[in-house]
């Protein structure tokens, strides 16, 4: 799997097809694993992928740093996969210009993170190419939300005061914003101060603001890569944030972001048949 | 001490944000008709529900509001033809997030009122004031307002 | 800013229950209000040249006036400061009327609210910006699509006033459907005696471009400014070069086709006029049922052809037309109550399509009419026998959900009672039974022609409904019941005619999607008010009228459509529109381009754009919006996750101010 | 000769101070797999083993991430200014990393060299800091790197090593903490000490001298392009020090507060007219190391890092201090070569 990888990563380069690679790279086996970018057919020994090849390497397809290298070919796990899509319907990347190299995977972390439990992406969808095997068996939906009919057990108070506890710790470092391949905004709304409709300041009640506010611009848009809650600083499980969209937008949408390549998003469209139940 | 504040010890903030056609027209028949209801409410005027941002909710309540009420034309009725399907779809999701995050949810409604319904404004007005002032101050919240730093 | 703050009692209507001078006094001590000063009629004379005064001498660069509705007076005080040489969306109103005095009764927790509520006001004018209306030019060319007696009129009108008038007409000839009808009421003159001449003016006229056999493809662009795409179906003959001499269709072998004009009761070839009067007096090929365009054999009408104007290898034509307004006047069809439709359910127990004797109103009027298949002999279609006994029934489909239209067609009452009095003076010893629920005779004369055709001409009228219709050798058998009488009864008739719902036009509703206009639940167009703005739509510049809007009569139809083509022509008075300046508009350096909002906007107002630099490379996308199209409405505003995008008039600025000043 | 405290002393110790209305800060459980130094309500909560380095740093409790400089109230056409109450209660922080204890004295420089910063130092002030030598460490730590180690006393007021038998040698390293635990120890024979800490990543002096005329390397684009411009690295930095002065209130008044800010932000360096001089993320990332390793260490002496690891070990993609000076080191060692 890892030579098939090396090899097609070269040939991209070798043909001039794409002028850089975005892989993994390991130093230490120990260590994790993290972005490498790849612009040279020799350097291709330097890809990895293992169960330590955690981040969502999309996020760097509107980067500027990473756009002004050129033509892009781009690792992906499942889970990946689906944020490519959404971003090709945001036309942040035009699909036809860039490579996607899908990985089979059978989860990442030891034990396997929480996306992985209830993974049903395995064998990356809407690739370019899939490099090596794996088995994908469906996943019911109830299954994919079972942490959250945990949270949602709890009543209202002790859900809001358990927020408090855990957005207590929030310092505000943006990490959740900056992994994610979804939040590719020129200017986030946080860092707009006319009017300054998120406090910047890291207190709770700001850091509520702006948690609010990034689960809801990732409503019916989030694909579940769960980086966000791996690169919180202060541990705060923000992936239950997001399901909890995910799930109503399933429920009420039949809509999974990044499945369906074809399918029409759910925000900024409108059905007259929505349910309006919660309206008097 | 005016008359309702000696009547009651909490009076509840009420933040009315509704749209320019139907909502708010059906306010100004509440008041030709002269439809009383309690002074509680105070009405933000925008053109159209789909202009009305979650971020307006949620800084309502920053700003100490003990329920929030979101109003604007039927379906169908729309001055803008289409911003109130946004608006409810909007909404749809946004509730889930509100609810999931534990707030309480007996204190953000939803409704349609139309230029024609000012004995429905009123009921609605009424309703809320006094579900809001039964409640009381919305204490979980202001509890987060109040969390302090280090 | 120095704001100037004014507190209108409204004589006794805000002072009753709202201490205005506390309220001038609270406020003259907000941070910004440079003056604060109550008054018994802020929109009277004495009021406003008050207000105008204080701006001239306080050097205001901000106004709230706390009185009525902004609904009510916004306006007016815009137009006062403006008069001042303040910017007039510097304006804003604090509503302490409708909103507090009318509807508090404890002066104290009023005054405490109108306050909060001019607070609020006074935060939000604080953050107001100069605006300049938006000035789009005007292409002075008007487009009427329809050319029936509705879409006739208003093409005259605009074109006598001095405007080119493109008329689109899907037919062959215009004309519509007044040009079938036999006699008009309440007064019974001829109606193509009446109509044909103005269709001749229309074909005439020196600043009508007629598109007949032409349908609407495609409409872009905005008020002043549209772009329509017209499909010319191929007709088949040249018309520049065809002198309607009649060789052709005279000697067409194909002579078994129903012809539309005559709702099916006549017959017409392959090649044809639907009627003598049409305009163009042109022939078109109906390719569905000539057999040279069908199997390539027979070409007689070209052999025939002394000019060469016939072509079969003719093809459909896309032409552009670019037009400053629209008037739609698509018109109405009858409810095809043979068959259930959807929501509309037929009326199969009348035998509709099923028993050749049972007709709907329009091809009544066929057979009554000189011009008709008839030529004007009342016969019956099935064997061609005079009918001595006709039933007529009237609100078939029409005032009743169950069959699928709740609304009353207005024209029935009227043309069952003219049919009742054609069939009598035609047929002398015929008896003309009616059934219906209510008569609805409103209007100039008609009353009085129902009761001319109950008295003088001895109609049976019958309150009450048609169960069913059997056949028995070759009569027709009408149960119903008389609910006057409180009896069923039965009547053995001849002919049957069914006064059908009147629904509108097929194709409606895409129309009204291309031209981003709202119909209702029956498919007629909606009118932007149903009282104050009868023939504007929401899509500025797009007019109704006729009977696309709703049942109509003739006289009413023609009515609409003047009105319709005043409005056309108030837009061409000017040279440019002012538009109001409260529109959205895209900060293009922090736009990332998702274009979430284009597919949002109610009014497709937003388009795709590029940035590019001097060497014309691309710097970034943005989204970019078209203010002659946007109607401000802010949906995008809350689409866009980066407020890259932000309405005039209700900036996040202005909004975000008004809720901080709630605390 | 020693001076030594039972761990159930120790918690004794703590559960006293918090009845007499000590504030005490220290490790403790804050999630599942989550240690922060945290306000401690009991003596239980705080952790004193089992976890290598807390996922903040104390400098939280001397230079807190939100801080009101002072209120200012809108009555009428007025504008009052109401300054904070000056903070009264005496604070220990216990069971510090030395790594993050060694942070204070550093900070102390930036916070005094010209524009001596009340809050800050009245903070310090009331604050003593019970340090606790470190007999882990993992991947991430490297402050034998630059200078320090296991059990660096710098910055603490007391150390505590743990012997076995649930017992802690304590060392008083200044009067304060002299003053602190007075009385609170029994004599022993025991001396604690730690295991060597990790092997050094870098070569301090080299990078000292080398880095001040490395700064258009291409070693900072290649070792850092990879870079999310978070702040995730400088909000659990115990030195890293920066801050934004912002107004946050409404139509009554509100604060003039002092937030944390971090210079791997774009909007850090972005200026009014849209031109910022730190346009790429490979130039923050460069910015962050020379403030550390040049520019700090030019104007103080310090270089403004104690090893603690905390960049790389919270980094989304393992990008930190550690790993740009190794690889920088790496390029520049085989140019010269």
């Amino acid at each position: 799997m890892l030579n098939d990888l090396r090899q097609t990563a070269r040939q991209l380069l070798a043909d001039k097809k794409v002028d850089v690679v975005i892989g993994y790279g390991q130093a230490d086996p120990a260590g994790p694993a993290y972005p490498v970018f790849i612009t040279r057919p020799e350097d291709t020994e330097q890809l990895v992928f293992n169960d330590r090849c955690y981040n969502n390497l999309t996020t760097f397809l509107t980067r500027k740093e990473i756009r002004a290298m050129g033509r892009a070919a781009v690792l992906v796990k499942g889970c990946d996969a689906k944020s490519v899509v959404v971003l090709a319907v945001e036309s942040q990347i035009d699909r036809q210009s860039v490579v996607v190299i899908g990985m089979a995977c059978n989860g990442v972390g030891q034990p396997s993170l929480a996306k992985c439990r209830t993974c049903d992406v395995h064998m990356p969808r809407h690739t370019d190419m899939v490099i090596g095997q794996a088995a994908d068996h469906a996943i019911e939906a109830k299954d994919r939300y079972a942490e959250l009919a945990e949270m949602m057990s709890k009543s209202a108070s002790e859900r809001l005061a358990y927020w408090g506890q855990e957005l207590s710790r929030c310092v505000k470092c943006y990490a959740c914003r900056q992994v994610c391949p979804m939040c590719y905004c020129e200017r986030c709304v946080a860092d707009k101060n006319q009017p300054q409709v998120i406090k910047t300041s890291a207190t709770t009640m700001g850091n509520l603001a702006w948690q609010i506010n990034r689960a809801f611009h990732l409503a019916s848009r989030c694909v579940g890569c769960d980086e966000c809650t791996r690169a919180c600083p202060a541990g705060i499980n923000l992936r239950l944030l997001n399901l909890m969209l995910a799930q109503a937008t399933e429920e009420q949408f039949d809509y999974r972001p990044g499945m369906d390549k074809d399918a029409q998003p759910v925000l900024g469209c409108f059905s007259v048949k929505d349910k309006e139940c919660f309206i008097k | 001490m005016s008359e309702t504040q000696t009547k009651h010890d909490f009076e509840p903030k009420i933040v009315a944000y509704v749209c320019n056609w139907c909502t708010y027209l059906g306010a100004d028949l509440a008041g030709t008709n002269r439809l009383e209801y309690p002074p509680n409410i105070r009405i933000l005027r925008l053109p159209c529900t789909g202009r009305i941002d979650f971020n307006l909710i949620v800084k309502a309540y920053e700003m100490g509001a003990d329920a929030v009420l979101v109003s604007g034309c039927h379906p169908g009725d729309c001055h803008y033809t289409s911003g109130n399907y946004h608006a409810r779809r909007r909404w749809m999701l946004f509730r889930v997030l509100l609810e999931g995050i534990g707030f309480d949810m007996r204190r953000v409604h939803f409704t349609w009122i139309s230029a024609a319904e000012a004995k429905k404004f009123q009921e609605v007005v009424i309703d809320i004031t006094e579900q809001t002032r039964a409640l009381g101050p919305y204490g979980d919240f202001r509890k987060l307002l109040e969390a302090p730093v280090c | 800013m120095r704001i100037g703050v004014f507190t209108c009692w409204c004589g006794e209507n805000i002072a009753r229950h709202v201490d205005c001078q506390k309220v001038a006094e609270a406020i003259r001590n907000l941070l910004g209000v440079h003056c604060s000063v109550d008054y018994k009629y802020m929109c009277s004379d004495p009021g406003q040249s008050m207000i105008r005064e204080q701006i001239r001498n306080g050097k205001l660069t901000g106004l709230v006036v706390a009185a009525c509705s902004p609904h009510m007076h916004l306006k007016t005080f815009r137009k006062a400061a403006e008069a001042e040489g303040l910017n007039p969306y510097m304006v804003e109103m604090a509503n302490v009327r409708e909103h507090c005095a009318w509807v508090h009764h404890d002066r104290e927790a009023a005054t405490a609210k109108a306050i909060d509520i001019i607070r609020m006001a006074v935060a939000k004018v604080q953050q107001n910006r100069p605006l300049a209306a938006i000035r789009v030019p005007v292409t002075k060319r008007a487009m009427v699509i329809g050319g029936g007696v509705a879409g006739i009129q208003a093409a005259l009108d605009i074109a006598d006033a001095g405007f080119e008038v493109v008329l689109v007409e899907r037919d062959p000839s215009i004309g519509g459907k007044m040009a079938g009808l036999s006699e008009t009421f309440p007064t019974l003159d001829c109606s193509q005696c009446i109509l044909t001449p103005r269709m001749v003016d229309v074909g005439q006229h020196p600043r009508i471009k007629l598109h007949t056999y032409s349908e609407v493809e495609a409409v872009n662009g905005y008020v002043g400014n549209f772009k329509v795409t017209v499909r010319k179906k191929a007709r088949y003959v040249d018309i520049t070069k065809c002198n309607g001499c009649g060789d052709c269709w005279n000697k067409c072998p194909q002579k078994k086709n129903l012809s539309e004009f005559d709702f099916g009761m006549g017959k017409r070839t392959a090649i044809y006029v639907p009627f003598p009067q049409a305009v163009p007096a042109r022939p078109v090929i109906d390719r569905e049922a000539c057999t040279m365009l069908l199997k390539g054999k027979c070409g007689i009408c070209a052999k025939k052809c002394t000019r060469g104007a016939i072509n079969f290898e003719d093809q459909d034509q896309l032409i552009t037309e670019d037009v400053g307004a629209i008037v739609a006047a698509t018109g109405y069809k009858l409810c095809d109550i043979g068959k259930d439709e959807g929501r509309y359910k037929g009326y199969g127990e009348y035998g509709f399509g099923r028993y050749a004797d049972v007709i709907d109103g329009l091809q009544f009027e066929r057979i009554v009419s000189a011009s008709g298949p008839t030529g004007g002999e009342i016969k019956r279609p099935s064997d061609g026998k005079t009918p001595k006994s006709v039933v007529f029934i009237c609100c078939v489909g029409s005032r009743d959900d169950a069959k699928g239209c709740g609304y009353c067609s207005k024209i029935c009452c009227m043309y069952v009672a003219k049919h009742t009095m054609l069939y009598k003076h035609k047929v002398h010893d015929g008896q003309a039974h009616v059934f219906y629920m209510d008569i609805r005779a409103g209007g100039k004369n008609y009353e009085e022609f129902v009761r001319r055709a109950i008295e003088q001409d001895g109609a049976e009228y019958h309150r009450g409904r048609v169960s069913r219709i059997t056949e028995h050798n070759g009569q027709l058998i009408v149960r119903g019941v008389d609910t006057l009488v409180g009896e069923a009864m039965t009547i053995e008739a001849d002919l049957v005619v069914l006064a059908t719902a009147m629904r509108p036009a097929d194709g409606v509703e895409s129309l009204a999607q291309k031209l981003n206009i709202g119909y209702d639940e029956y498919g007629f167009l909606s009118e932007s008010h149903p009282k104050l703005r009868p023939v504007e739509t929401n899509t500025a510049g797009v007019l109704v009228c006729g009977a696309c809007q709703a049942p109509k009569d003739i006289p009413e139809s023609v009515a609409q459509a003047s009105a319709a083509a005043a409005k056309v022509m108030m837009l061409f008075a000017r040279d440019e529109l002012t538009r109001e300046p409260e529109v959205a508009e895209v900060n293009e350096q922090t736009c990332a381009a998702c274009f979430s909002c284009v597919r949002g906007c109610p009014y497709k107002a937003i388009d795709e754009a590029d940035i590019t630099d001097r060497q014309g490379r691309l710097i970034k996308r943005t989204a970019r919006v078209n203010p002659g199209l946007c109607m401000g409405c802010g949906t995008c505003v809350a689409i866009c996750p980066s407020k890259s995008v932000d309405l005039a008039g209700f900036t996040e600025q202005q909004v975000y101010a008004m809720v901080e000043s709630l605390v | 000769m020693s001076e030594v405290i039972s761990a159930r002393a120790l918690r004794e110790l703590i559960g006293g101070w918090l009845k007499a209305g000590i504030r005490v800060a220290g490790p403790r459980r804050v999630a599942t797999d989550q240690v922060a130094y945290a306000w401690l309500d009991r003596p239980e909560d705080c952790l004193l083993g089992g976890y290598i380095h807390p996922h903040n740093s104390i400098k939280e409790f001397f230079f807190p991430r939100h801080e009101s400089l002072y209120e200012y109230r809108i009555e009428g056409k007025k504008i009052a200014l109401k300054n904070p109450e000056p903070l009264a209660d005496e604070r220990i922080v216990i069971g510090a990393r030395p790594c993050d204890a060694a942070a204070m004295p550093i900070l102390d420089h930036v916070f005094n060299w010209d524009f001596k910063d009340p809050f800050y130092n009245r903070r310090r002030e009331q604050t003593t800091v019970v340090t606790l030598a470190c007999r882990e460490h993992d991947h991430e730590c490297f402050c034998t790197s630059v200078g320090l180690g296991p059990d660096a006393e710098r910055g603490s007021d007391v150390m505590l090593y743990e012997l076995d038998g649930d017992m802690y040698e304590v060392r008083c390293v200044t009067d304060k903490g002299g003053n602190l635990m007075a009385g609170r120890t029994e004599t022993s024979q025991l001396t604690g000490s730690v295991p060597p800490g990790p092997a050094k990543k870098f070569d301090l002096a080299y990078l000292r001298e080398t880095i001040g005329s490395k700064f258009e390397s291409p070693v900072w684009t290649e070792a850092t392009l990879r870079c999310m411009a978070c702040g995730a690295c400088a909000y659990t930095c115990p030195t890293c020090h920066c801050f934004d002065i912002v107004d946050e209130g409404n139509a009554r008044g509100g604060i003039r507060a002092k937030n944390w800010d971090a210079c791997q932000f774009p909007m850090f360096t972005l200026h009014a007219s849209g031109h910022n001089p730190r346009n790429t993320q490979p130039q923050r990332q460069r910015q962050r190391v020379m403030h550390k390793f040049s520019i700090y260490p030019d104007k103080f002496g310090d270089v403004l890092c104690t090893g603690c690891g905390n960049c790389t070990r919270h980094c989304s993609v393992h990008l930190g201090v550690q790993t740009v000076l190794e690889a920088a080191e790496k390029s520049w060692r085989n140019a010269t070569v």
